[in-house]
């Protein structure tokens, strides 16, 4: 008997608990080696209202265990998003969501407005790790007052799932998960990428020509952990859980530390068909152990 | 595209530190154009998987030049005979062959995908001047083929005393590989030749836009899926890093 | 010509830039392969006024390119220390600093009073990643007033340098940074280790015995270049970087950007003769690059 | 102390799934102990090195016993003849040999200090009695030797039906190693046996505190300093991890 790896996230009903993440597997039309029967949704690349050009080589470090991206959130815009893209998702067999951006709460509402009813879009993942031009340059994501205010921005405009992905540069991450609960957001993805810095010992300056890079692959994996771990033990709401994973057993861990779902990023970079392989040994891990079903697999999420 | 469980076949030696590995890899082999890379990765290993132009390809194997020039390519030529490789490929577009002749230049490890744009030329019906040029006569590739072969070091110790780009003769169809900064030289002399470029890439699929390459249009392509092969006058050199390692000993 | 590899970190002059990171050098007299010329300095294991026995095992997990661990401040108490360990360093040709924990700004205040004057304590280096009991359990370290609060209690009790070693877990290190730098301290040590979670699949529970532990290793380098930079940037007194240093290399970026010196750790581990070889290669790429000495090195420190 | 860049000399199997490895390491295999351990580190691979005791030393060269219980092992069993690995050892404290005759009791991969208690007891006369157990005759190490050798199995399919400890016969002196379940039966019967203890460790060296031994007495010592033999009765066994790899197979 094959194990029941089917989870609810919200009102969305995911055929297993595997997610491409954002950024990493464009927009779902790239790779082609994955068998997709794995896949249980796709979170787009992250989009604006405008398109971008996005940063100047070099956009990528190599370091121990992880890369630094600075990618600059290049994008066709919203408007190319909804006549090339959506069109496609909409025959899928599988959710899209798509990770919006703005520059202040009113460009996400705008954007999720824009993007609510479009054939192919299942719902709205909000990368609040973008610069806050509103309140010079810092980041919604460590500001639980900015980051709830862009939430209720988007719920204020769609029916659709509101997913919040939570930046790990806080103090305190159950506080703003919180305060993007309260604000109406369905789930919360944990986590994006952390801020890194890598130096040329020839110029004697940055390798990235934007400074600083997202930092994502292995090396986060247990910070990861541990931030979907605390987010999850502060809200009610899923948690889908990112950062680091390759394998079935690294997924695993993010599901007993208390999340609904996983999303697998950079792994699918050096392994097309990751996100296959952490699905199917999920499953086997569940059916070595004897469990029917995910939901049968222990967590460990204490409430104190 | 095919994901491929490649032993390594051999090694040999074709200029100063500079080594060809063969790799098991029959449905790359069969399907690879000139200017095509493939992607390898390997456990242990970096995390990343590291690109290089397919230099060869005959039966059922591949063949890949590189120099020792990094954690990644010191440890695929520290690999024995049999070591088993992930190999990713074939990727990107490759050279578009048209015309009745064509000049391959070189300059350093950008020989890479020129033994197979002898082949695809030939194949063609073209006829094939390459243009080699290294820092010394010990640097230079000593598998450079054609109808012609010109070649040329910075110290002039064999062939042209100097750049490959200079010592090139003129044609309708021009392909060049080597560091940034000599296609750049080629751009200037040829916009419309074909070069094959060199970023740092992510996934090599199309999917993290890590390699991007600035475009005088405005804006950015990925060298992995657009590119590597660009029209040279369509880039915007000076914006593209030139220190790349490729380029070792050009 | 052997460049001059000396540095001036505040009044404390070190005939290097590399110094080994408290934790991971016990009390200095344990490691015994080192060429100690090369060592700059030692910080102490962190101790407390009284002595702790630490964690239950297991305390260390290691993960893609780094460790957890978590030993709970096992010491012996600072009066031992001072009877054991003290008057061996008073004779040895390069500074240790003593890393001080506590449960209130007081504690850390008496700790530094009981040391102060002992021969062979050359300085102190503030852990500020201790629990803070007083306001209930958060760290000191991630808020501004108690972390200047520990400072001026260390402060007020002696004249040998304070350095102040700073979390990672913050959303924004430049005002620690500031606050502690306005409390007194002589140089800023950035940083501590990241927490992180191991689950293991087969208790479905924390590898480590105490849940969480701090990640440290390669894996967090570019992180803690970036954190080192920031603190860099925030303030004028020197900052002494530290996090994922194995090779000279790394410790070079650290300089690069920013900081006057490094600290070693985890590397240590793995290679007992690490911070030897830092050491040396710090001296051939500035030899290799015709620098005279350490201050030729260019940085990369936009204060914008 | 030492640290010695060892090649690997020699590789041969001794139970199921349980390999004897060589190194050439003259240093360490002229001064190691019986219960010593090496700490062994190489590039690529793991972050930190793995503690191993040390099986054998025989002129240059020494032996550790493993199986492929995760990464770290599982890269050791594949490295070929000549490979490098990063050798640091002897470290921890070996076993104390006192009186005219010894009894050896290893489970599973606990055999593995056990070659080196026999010859460190016939150096100072003893008799030497080894009780081995595993799970089955296949698991049983064939290297065990001893002026008298008596096997264990859980299935009883060779010797003795049930453990080594239960299996044993008494004496003065017991030196016991294997899973820590089967110390703790080791400890309840002779808590004046020598035990080595097996802990996760971060440096080996005793900086780091890592590897903690949870003592009767409160507080805990470092199994890669104060230990990894241990009074059996002075180790709070219920505190320490069960779980440990070491003992696969035992
Ligand atoms: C399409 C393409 C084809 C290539 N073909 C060849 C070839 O045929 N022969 C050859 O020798 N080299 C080739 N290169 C360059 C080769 O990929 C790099 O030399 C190699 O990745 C260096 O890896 P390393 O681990 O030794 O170096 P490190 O410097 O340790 O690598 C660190 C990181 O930087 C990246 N990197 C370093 N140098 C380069 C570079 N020059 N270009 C792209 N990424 C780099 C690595 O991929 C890795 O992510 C090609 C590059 C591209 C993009
Ligand atoms: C003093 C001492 C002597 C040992 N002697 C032997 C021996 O002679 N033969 C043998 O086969 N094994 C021995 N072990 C156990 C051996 O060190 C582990 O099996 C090995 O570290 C596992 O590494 P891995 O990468 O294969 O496993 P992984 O599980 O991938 O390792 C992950 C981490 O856990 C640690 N770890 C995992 N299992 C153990 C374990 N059982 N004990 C300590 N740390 C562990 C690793 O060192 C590493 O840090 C000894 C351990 C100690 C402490
Ligand atoms: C190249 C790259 C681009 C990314 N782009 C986005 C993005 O557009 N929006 C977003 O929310 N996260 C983005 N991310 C973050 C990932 O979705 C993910 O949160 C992070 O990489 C950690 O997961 P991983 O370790 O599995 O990669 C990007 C990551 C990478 C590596
Ligand atoms: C086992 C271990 C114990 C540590 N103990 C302390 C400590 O007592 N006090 C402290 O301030 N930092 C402690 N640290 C943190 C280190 O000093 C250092 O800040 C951190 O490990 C990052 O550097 P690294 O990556 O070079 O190890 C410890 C680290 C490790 C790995
Ligand atoms: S390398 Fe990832 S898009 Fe080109
Ligand atoms: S392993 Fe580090 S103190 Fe024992």
């Amino acid at each position: 008997m094959k194990p029941d790896l089917s989870v609810e996230v919200g009102s969305l009903r995911l055929r297993g608990p595997v997610l491409a993440a954002s950024g990493t597997f464009g927009y779902g039309t790239e790779v082609p080696l994955l068998e997709r029967r794995a896949l249980a949704g796709v979170v787009s690349k992250g989009i604006f209202l405008r398109p971008r050009e996005g940063t100047p080589p070099p956009r990528i470090v190599e370091t121990p265990g992880g890369m630094l991206n600075a990618i600059g959130l290049q994008g066709p815009g919203v408007e190319v998003l909804i006549s090339d893209y959506a069109p496609k998702w909409a025959a899928w067999d599988f959710p899209v969501l798509v990770n919006i951006n703005g520059e202040s709460a009113n460009e996400y509402g705008e954007l999720a407005a824009r993007l609510d009813g479009v054939p192919g879009v299942a719902g709205f993942e909000i990368n609040i790790s973008c610069p806050n031009v509103e309140q010079g340059g810092l980041y919604f994501g460590n500001d639980p007052r900015a980051a709830a205010a862009v939430t209720e921005a988007v719920r204020r405009r769609t029916k659709l799932p509101v997913w919040v992905k939570l930046t790990p540069m806080v103090g305190d991450i159950g506080v703003i998960a919180r305060a993007v609960e309260g604000a109406g957001a369905d789930a919360l993805c944990a986590i994006n990428t952390f801020v890194g810095m890598s130096i040329d010992l020839s110029s004697y300056r940055p390798r990235l020509s934007f400074r600083t890079g997202g930092l994502s692959g292995p090396a986060i994996r247990p910070l990861a952990v541990h931030l979907a771990h605390q987010a999850a033990r502060a809200v009610r709401i899923p948690v889908i859980g990112i950062g680091g994973i390759a394998r079935a057993e690294d997924a695993l861990e993010f599901l007993v530390a208390g999340c609904a779902a996983v999303q697998v990023g950079t792994a699918t970079f050096v392994n097309p068909k990751a996100i296959e392989e952490v699905h199917d040994g999920i499953a086997a891990h569940l059916q070595a152990k004897g469990f029917g079903s995910l939901a049968d697999l222990p967590r460990y999420l204490p409430r104190d | 595209m095919f994901l491929v469980d490649a032993p390594v076949t051999g090694r040999r030696q074709v200029a100063r530190g500079m080594f060809v590995l063969g790799f098991h890899a029959p449905e790359i082999a069969n399907s690879v154009r000139a200017g095509q890379f493939v992607n390898i990765g390997w456990t242990p290993g970096p995390l990343l998987r590291r690109p290089f132009s397919v230099y060869r390809a005959e039966d059922s194997h591949i063949e890949v030049v590189l120099k020792a020039v990094g954690v990644g390519t010191e440890q695929l030529l520290a690999m024995q005979i049999g070591h088993r490789v992930s190999c990713l490929g074939p990727l990107g577009r490759g050279f578009e062959m048209t015309g009745s002749g064509v000049v391959l230049v070189s300059g350093g490890l950008g020989v890479a995908p020129m033994p197979l744009a002898v082949r695809d030329a030939r194949a063609a019906g073209m006829e094939v001047t390459w243009v080699h040029g290294a820092r010394t006569a010990a640097d230079l590739c000593a598998e450079a083929d054609g109808d012609r072969v010109i070649w040329a070091t910075d110290d002039g110790s064999q062939g042209f005393h100097g750049t490959a780009v200079v010592a090139a003769p003129d044609a309708d169809l021009v392909l060049a590989c080597g560091p940034n900064p000599m296609l750049a030289a080629a751009a200037e002399r040829w916009p419309h030749a074909q070069v094959a470029v060199e970023t740092y890439m992510g996934c090599g699929t199309g999917v993290c836009l890590g390699c991007a390459v600035p475009l005088h249009r405005g804006g950015y392509d990925r060298a992995c899926t657009e590119g590597p092969v660009y029209r040279a006058g369509d880039v915007d050199w000076s914006a593209l890093p030139s220190h790349l390692h490729y380029a070792v000993g050009a």
